[in-house]
């Protein structure tokens, strides 16, 4: 295809370097530094989308980030699908693949479009109002319907090929915006040898002066000025230039967040190159430098393929080369719209008219409009137009009525002024205050050290806008300790001065309850939407907005949200800052989840936290499962072993033989100093002061609610050192518990804590076999029961490696619990392992550990306790040392309803039918007849197949539980109601005789 | 992410290393066992959080890992001043009296 | 009242849509009520519209700061379910949910509510234990809630990641098809709407800054930017800013409030079909009808009324999204905010009468109180009116944190052992 | 170095392997070298100040008093952590739980030699590098040669030293090891 609107000689491209691209399946070529936007506009193709509700035809209205109506969906294969993507930031990149959106059967034929000729059906809010009857038919017909009308583009339907990367980063001055004001400021920082960060949403910095023709700086045109500084700021080592960087959130303390676009713009991209990365950047001073926004004009139909503001008419003339039309009316309200037909005209391209709404514009520009032959109908407004697909005519009247002319166009410009993006000053949590003069929201009160240069603090013209931001810039980085700046401020010689403008509806625009003035394009906003919702009673406009969806499109009201505001103060008769300004929320410009997740996916999504002996296990074909961030081992079946037939096998082997487990997991906390013992009282329930050197106890934590936190084998290794052990699940937690208690409530214990959980590997061998198969290994240690009875610890060595060794149970046999250097672990597991061989012992993981240690009725917190049981409850009221003042939990346990009957206790809980499992969590109620809601009394806890016991065990929290001994309570399930026996909770050897057996 | 000056680190670090450890100077009283329940409801439960200033408790629990005390606006987010664990509510906060 | 119809809107399209009354009027405030509900929410707008509706107390003004449905109601990411544990939560959001059922023709205003269910999946099996306690509690509680495998899970939501590659795999999940989700701003509205056609005063931009009580204790009235207003009842119902009305009585609460960020993609064409919750890998996500992935997680770690929070809450709600569903790396989030939650030491609420005669009190929903919204406004309104909590809001007294008797549904669900 | 560490710690009679969280390797991309370093000594060593002395004494290095910094001496560094706790990391060989053992002033000495891993970052951008993940100012201005902090790296405590302008060595728990790793790795292969 050939780029028919490409003017040669226009613009900034390199026409050599062409760039074949694909529109809704057709061919076209463009050239290298276009926009897709900029390239669809050279061959001419100014349909690209159709809006949300009506599905109305829409073309490019814009040269940025504000678009509302070019959005695409860009497909570089199968998993590399983006919706919508704005053409007028997308950059060309040989055989890119665009697709319009939210049309069907295609873009020119949307059937869709019937929405437009009903719309009077679908004014503002219409669906609150609707699709209420029948009532069923809401979930089953009206909303599926709705769903799939709303929408713009599809999501992604396979897992994302491309990563994403991320970056703190510290500089004295942050300039967001690169234009000539950030440039600027950015120059005269850097000077002072502080460093700078630049970074500007767009490919190149240069910003309004990509289009701004008039503008000379230091002898150079704007633009070429712009790359020089740009090329000089490059090669400063404190500068760090971000283009393709949209600043999208302005946080706390001066954090900026930015996301810089790396690939998007390349045709074949770097496998390994991330696709985004996200910048935390925390600076010093920031100087925002954002610029302003043109306005469209709202009057009716103002949304044809072909409308567009002015200034991106010129940019895409001035930098692309492209000619928008071949003859062109413009509609405005102020000055700027002139420098866009001058530049036109200039251009060849003709200029049908010029309509502008003032009664006697004039200046400069009017005059060189004048002089070149250009038509200015001023005092008058274009009321409408026409065309389907394209724009074909304005139709022009008196502003005030009167004879109403036809002049046909095949682009219409419009400017109603600018806005100045105050959106990052508003997110800094600045207040903008509201010029009455300009009719501007600027910023006023400055909540963090940050200052707004050129057009976004209401500075107008570029000499002003450069003067203000270079001294901002050396300001800002004097501020925050840079030296004085050199004297090499930027001389604007010659730039362009443009008045104001207008907001709101434009006058004469036909009768309101017809005409469709759109505010906001992308979610067909009318100026009588906006009207209605006033006239409804929506005064906020806050209700505004939420009422009409106005600037709550991708676009987040760049362009509509001034005029929505006006329309409302109007209708309200108010004025515009009674009626207040949305918040401006983050993100500045949509930002891709991948680029806010960084490496943070997969692998980096969390940690996996694998013990010393992780490689052995797998290799023994171990089954993990996940506790915390753990991979803990949950069954080594054998070749044709289920869950259920490993873990019988293991825990047969365990009470008949032994077993290996590895219980590395456990957090393990060192407590040392001369006050360890008073600290041991203060923060356990049990009693410590009295236990010997080499002997262990069963400690039980409190909140100081009263409710069980931890628990944990403590073993005192001296009369100053104890060896503590927490949950898996609860050794972060217990640690900070516990440092809080000793550094704000105990500062005047000397006792100090060490977290040593991953210092030492823990191998459980648990079984009657247990001591034979330590024995030969340990060196230094009398293994005797006398020498070492149950519950003692002792220090030694094992396999040659310095050991902690504790002789404990959670079996209920005879165990030990072997505690050596993490990088041994896995060395002495195998060792252990081969002594186990001789007597016929296994490795077993979590299940078969829960399974035993339930059959001895002892319990696991965070299983058979929620947070809500005490010490009692748990029948652990042993634990709780009775002649102790003080512990934490020690007051909390005697609140009212902790003491009071009815309360759930810890029992034992065995079917009628030996062979049921209970299900986990089942409820339990005395009476299976009653109707629902039922009487739930309590629930199972813990429940498992017992091939120990040879029947079903599970243990429970039941209302009065020990008053309840013998009796029969029901299960209900779904299908059945199971009928069990309360009883105490210990299922296997009650007399604790296999301790030493 | 809010920037906190640790008074043991001397500077000011990101939000990250830290942790919040709730509202300071609530002293947990020397004879714990002999509370009533109304102060015990009082010592656990019930909590200032005024619109405006806040003495808090954080922990630069992944730096020095010291608990300490600071003074905020919870309206602005803004610090005020932070000091260190034990040492007495400051009675006049700077840039505060006029 | 007009009626809104299918009728009503065929007929002012065809007068240009100039029919339309205003929703709700906008009064100047009298100078006393018998009842004044304190924060124009969805739960202070649904507890007037019961008073009027339920209990013929038309003599109420609802007292709004800012604009009604500003606050917690017009930030909430709107998940509606009842699948909690405990009897005393379930019996409340239940009853809300049977509200929530009917509402829109109750008010004669589309409040989208959409019983698209809840889906909450489980990675590990302490998740399994915790999810099917609840469901066990659930059904005997007449309360709907299922368990599904991870296959049956992507079944019902087919852009879910269930391969057992994932970090934290989907090993099943509960899910309660009553559950889902209804639009915001449509709740405080039609509730604003139907108050308003029963009497009710509503007066925005009116902020209360005392609460006036006689010699005796008994509550007279409040301080207002708009002058003192006369109540024989009040009721502070502002989320958030619980803990500073309840002290202009006198009353200290057990309240702390945290900022709650929320966000929302770019529109897309349906994706995801119903509401999916994770607690372990800590996130959630629906779509609203507009097409936005609905976005949010848990609260910043400090306590603040800034309705703000900091961007690395967001980094890990998307870390934990984009781990569910990989597929959505390459959607872009187009809205960002936060809210104020005012959290109670067991995260359910208070609904109560407080210490002080006429002033009662609703708060302590945390994150999750939009789902309460009609019930909480309806046993409320009967608190307020007879002057003793319904039997279904008895439990969620100030007392509990004297006795010891709470509603602990996080501390219920555990931490992994 | 590595060598006689492995000797000592291990003992005469050590029958055994040991086998580190890290097997060991580097990663080398443009800017940056990634590298497991060898099995040290190190000790949680907690005092209050009047201790100091005679641990300084006992240690052979002196334990600084500022924050965020370092002293080394002889392959021993002590890092300042808290205002009474140092990371006292021994590369020679040396035992310095047994050092501290004779002193009797207040002090807890705890050994996690097993308990952390470190990694060194070295190259142009190896501050880059670690800034993927850690908030910290990494600038010489900000973090000079032979500062040390706690902190974090993505999603888990890390303790940074950087020992020369372009080196940081990186130190974390071992069950932290592989994600660190696998983070860094990531990050090298992105620092721009």
């Amino acid at each position: 295809m050939m780029q028919s609107f490409r003017i040669p000689g226009a613009g900034r491209l390199t026409p050599a370097k062409t760039m074949r691209f694909t529109f809704d399946g057709q061919s076209f070529t463009g050239v290298a530094g276009d926009t897709l936007a900029s390239a669809l506009l050279a061959n001419g193709v100014h349909l690209v989308g159709r809006s949300f509700k009506y599905h109305r035809p829409r073309g490019i209205l814009s040269v940025g980030a504000e678009e509302p109506n070019a959005l695409v969906d860009i497909e570089r294969d199968a998993a590399r699908k983006t919706p919508n993507v704005r053409a007028t930031v997308q950059e060309l990149y040989d055989g890119l693949a665009a697709t319009s959106q939210n049309r069907w059967p295609s873009l020119s034929f949307d059937a869709g479009a019937v929405n437009d000729l009903a719309s009077p059906l679908f004014s503002a809010g219409f669906y609150y109002k609707t699709f209420m009857w029948p009532k069923a038919a809401w979930k089953s017909f009206y909303e599926p319907k709705i769903r799939a009308a709303a929408g713009l583009g599809v999501a992604p339907d396979q897992p994302d090929p491309d990563h994403y990367s991320a970056r703190f980063a510290h500089c004295e001055v942050l300039v967001l915006g690169g234009g000539a004001a950030g440039i600027a400021a950015a120059l005269a920082a850097a000077e002072t040898g502080v460093r700078v960060i630049l970074c500007d949403e767009q490919a190149e910095f240069g910003g309004a002066l990509r289009f701004e023709a008039g503008a000379k700086i230091d002898g150079a045109d704007g633009w070429a000025w712009a790359q020089t500084a740009i090329a000089k700021l490059s090669a400063m080592d404190n500068v760090r230039l971000l283009p393709r960087t949209t600043a999208f959130g302005y946080y706390a303390q001066n954090f900026v967040g930015l996301a810089e676009r790396l690939t998007d713009h390349l045709a074949s991209p770097d496998a390994n190159a991330p696709r985004e990365r996200l910048w935390q950047i925390r600076a010093k001073r920031v100087i925002l430098a954002a610029g302003a926004i043109e306005r469209h004009m709202v009057f009716a139909d103002n949304d044809r393929p072909g409308v567009m503001l002015a200034s991106a008419a010129r940019a895409y003339l001035n930098h692309y080369g492209v000619a928008i039309g071949r003859n062109v009316g413009v509609y405005t309200a102020n000055d700027s719209a002139y420098a866009a037909a001058i530049d036109l005209k200039k251009a060849g391209v003709d200029i049908a008219a010029i309509v502008d709404l003032r009664d006697n514009p004039s200046g400069p520009l009017v005059e060189e409009a004048r002089a070149l032959g250009i038509e200015i109908n001023h005092g008058r407004a274009v009321i409408r137009t026409g065309g389907r697909l394209r724009i074909s005519s304005m139709s022009v009247q008196p502003k005030n009525g009167g004879g109403e002319r036809k002049i046909a166009v095949d682009a219409l410009l419009m400017s109603a002024g600018w806005t100045p993006s105050v959106h990052l000053f508003s997110q800094s949590r600045g207040k903008v205050a509201f010029d009455e003069e300009t009719k501007r929201f600027l910023p006023g009160i400055y909540a963090q050290d940050c200052i707004s240069v050129g057009a976004c603090n209401g500075t107008d013209g570029l000499a002003a806008s450069v003067e203000e931001a270079y001294a901002a810039g050396a300001k800002a980085a004097k501020d925050a300790g840079g030296k004085a700046a050199k004297a090499a401020k930027p001389k604007v010689e010659a730039s362009e001065n443009w008045s104001r403008g207008m907001l709101g509806a434009a006058p004469g625009a036909g009768p309101d309850k017809i005409v469709k003035a759109f505010v906001d394009f992308q979610n067909d906003v009318t100026a009588k939407d906006i009207r209605l919702a006033v006239h409804e009673g929506m005064r906020s406009i806050e209700h505004v907005k939420r009422f009409t969806t106005n600037g709550m499109a991708t676009d987040q009201g760049k362009t509509s949200n001034m005029h929505g505001l006006a329309i409302a103060a109007d209708t309200l008769d108010k004025n515009i800052p009674e009626v207040g300004l949305t918040t401006f929320r983050a993100p500045y410009t949509p930002v891709t989840f991948g680029a806010i997740v960084g490496h943070a996916r997969g692998a980096l999504f969390d940690p996996t936290r694998k013990t010393a002996m992780h490689g052995w296990a797998e290799a023994h074909g171990a089954v993990f499962e996940d506790v915390g961030q753990w991979k803990r081992t949950w069954y080594f079946p054998k070749p044709g072993e289920d869950m259920h037939a490993a873990v019988n096998r293991e825990c047969r082997t365990v009470r008949q033989s032994a077993g290996l487990f590895d219980a590395s997991t456990l957090g393990k906390i060192e407590v040392v100093g001369p006050d360890a013992a008073t600290f041991m009282e203060l923060l356990y329930t049990n009693p410590w002061q009295k236990l010997d050197a080499g002997r262990c106890r069963y400690g039980v934590m409190l909140r100081e609610d009263g409710f069980i936190y931890d628990d944990g084998v403590v073993g005192r290794l001296a009369p100053d050192r104890f060896h503590v052990t927490t949950t898996t699940g609860g050794a972060a937690r217990v640690m900070n518990h516990m440092e809080d208690y000793l550094q704000t409530e105990f500062p005047h214990l000397n006792v100090w804590l060490t977290s040593i959980s991953e210092q030492w590997a823990v191998i459980a061998v648990q079984g009657p076999k247990s001591r034979d198969i330590i024995a030969p290994l340990v060196k230094g240690i009398d293994l005797s029961d006398e020498a070492m009875p149950h519950m003692s610890v002792r220090e030694g060595r094992i396999c040659g490696v310095p050991t902690r060794l504790f002789r404990m149970s959670f079996t209920g046999d005879r165990g030990f619990e072997v505690n050596v250097p993490a990088d041994y672990g896995q060395a002495v597991w195998e060792a252990l392992w081969t002594e186990g061989q001789k007597h016929g012992a296994c490795a077993y993981g979590t299940e078969a550990m829960h399974v035993l240690r339930a059959e001895k009725g002892y319990i696991i917190v965070g299983q058979d306790t929620d947070g809500t049981v005490t010490p009692a409850d748990a029948g652990l009221d042993w634990a709780i040392g009775k002649k102790k003042t003080d512990f934490v939990g020690i007051r909390g346990l005697t609140r009212p309803d902790l003491v009071a009957a009815g309360r759930k206790q810890l029992v034992g809980l065995r079917t009628n039918d030996p062979k049921i499992v209970l299900d986990e969590g089942a409820q339990i109620v005395a009476d299976p007849k009653q109707a629902i809601p039922m009487k739930m009394i309590g629930h199972v806890t813990s429940s498992y197949w017992s091939e120990n016991c040879g029947r079903s065990i599970a243990l429970g929290l039941l209302t009065d539980g020990r008053a309840r001994m013998g009796e029969t309570l029901h299960v209900p399930m779904p299908d059945r109601t199971i009928e069990v026996e309360v009883t105490g909770p210990v299922f296997f050897d009650e007399k604790g005789e296999r301790l030493n057996g | 992410m809010l920037l906190i000056h640790c008074p043991y680190c001397e500077e000011e670090r990101p939000e990250l290393e830290f942790r919040h450890a709730g509202e300071a100077h609530i002293a947990r009283p020397t004879d714990m066992a002999a509370m009533s329940d109304e102060d015990f409801e009082k010592f656990f439960f019930i909590r200032s959080n005024p619109k405006g200033v806040i003495y808090e408790r954080w922990r630069h629990v992944h730096g020095c890992a010291r608990f300490f005390n600071a003074v905020r606006d919870t309206v602005t987010d803004k610090f005020v001043m932070t000091y260190k664990a034990g040492e007495p509510q400051p009675k006049k906060l700077p840039g505060a009296g006029k | 009242m007009r009626k809104y119809s299918v009728f009503a809107i065929a007929r002012e399209a065809m007068r240009g849509n100039k029919g339309w009354e205003e929703q709700w009027s906008s009064p100047e405030p009298k100078s006393e009520y018998d009842v004044v509900i304190i924060g124009a929410g969805g739960h202070g707008l649904g507890t007037a519209y019961y008073l009027a509706k339920e209990h013929g107390i038309t003599n109420v003004a609802v007292l709004e700061k800012g604009w009604l449905g500003g606050g917690n109601t017009g930030r909430n990411t709107t998940i509606i379910r009842s699948n909690y544990l405990y009897d005393e939560s379930a019996g409340i959001y239940d009853h809300a949910v049977k509200l929530w059922d009917g509402l829109s023709q109750d008010l004669n205003y589309n409040v989208m509510y959409s019983a698209r269910g809840v889906m909450m999946l489980a990675h590990n099996v302490h998740d399994v234990q915790s999810l099917k306690r609840h469901i066990h509690a659930n059904r005997l509680n007449g309360v709907d809630n299922e368990w599904l495998t991870p296959e049956q899970a992507k079944e019902f939501c087919p852009p879910l990641n269930i391969s057992s590659n994932a970090r934290y795999p989907v090993v099943g999940a509960a899910l309660q098809r009553r559950g889902g989700t209804a639009r915001h701003d449509a709740v405080a509205w039609g509730y604003a709407r139907a108050a308003s056609a029963r009497g009710v005063h509503i007066i925005q931009n009116c902020e209360v800054t005392g609460i006036r009580r006689a010699l005796s204790g008994e509550v007279t009235g409040v301080e207002t930017s708009r002058g003192f207003i006369g109540a024989k009842k009040v009721g502070v119902v502002a989320a958030g800013h619980t803990s500073v009305l309840m002290d202009m009585a006198g009353v200290r609460m057990p309240l702390e409030s945290y900022p709650l960020q929320a966000l929302v993609s770019e529109p897309v064409k349906p994706v995801v079909p119903c509401v999916v919750m994770s607690n372990t890998v800590h996130a959630y996500i629906s779509q609203s009808d507009k097409g936005e992935l609905v976005i949010g997680a848990g609260t910043d770690q400090y306590t603040s009324y800034s309705q703000t929070g900091g961007l690395h809450i967001l980094n890990h709600t998307l870390d934990a999204i984009c781990e569910m569903f990989p597929v959505f790396t390459r959607m872009k989030m187009l809205r960002s905010w936060g809210g104020i939650v005012d959290v109670t030491p067991d995260r359910s609420p208070i609904l109560a009468k407080t210490p002080v005669k006429g002033l009662y009190v609703n708060c302590g929903w945390g994150t999750g109180g939009f789902k309460a919204t009609p019930g909480s406004g309806n046993v409320f309104a009967h608190t307020i009116a007879r002057d003793e909590p319904h039997p279904i809001n008895a439990p969620f007294t100030l007392e509990r944190f004297r006795t010891g008797r709470l509603i602990d549904e996080a501390a219920a669900a555990a931490v992994a052992h | 170095m590595a060598k006689a560490a492995a000797k000592r710690s291990a003992s005469a009679a050590a029958s055994i392997e040991r086998h580190p969280a890290l097997a060991g390797g580097e990663v080398t991309t443009a800017g940056v070298r990634l590298a497991v370093l060898p099995p040290a000594e190190r000790i949680s060593l907690r005092a209050p100040e009047a201790s100091i002395t005679a641990l300084t004494r006992a240690l052979g290095v002196s334990l600084p008093k500022a924050p965020k910094t370092s002293a080394a001496k002889a392959g021993r560094t002590a890092l300042w952590l808290g205002p009474d706790e140092w990371l006292v990391i021994d590369e020679a060989g040396g035992d310095p739980l047994a050092d501290c053992a004779g002193v009797k002033g207040l002090h807890s000495a705890v050994g996690i030699s097993h308990r952390n891993v470190a990694i060194s970052v070295s190259g142009r951008q190896a501050a880059d590098t670690i800034n993927a993940g850690c908030p910290q100012d990494l600038s010489l201005a900000a973090f000079p040669v032979g500062a040390a902090s706690r902190t974090v790296l993505g999603k888990v405590e890390i303790v940074l030293l950087r020992t020369q302008e372009d080196t940081f060595r990186v130190e974390c728990w071992r069950s932290f090891s592989d994600y660190v790793l696998a983070f860094l790795t990531k990050a090298a292969t992105d620092a721009a």
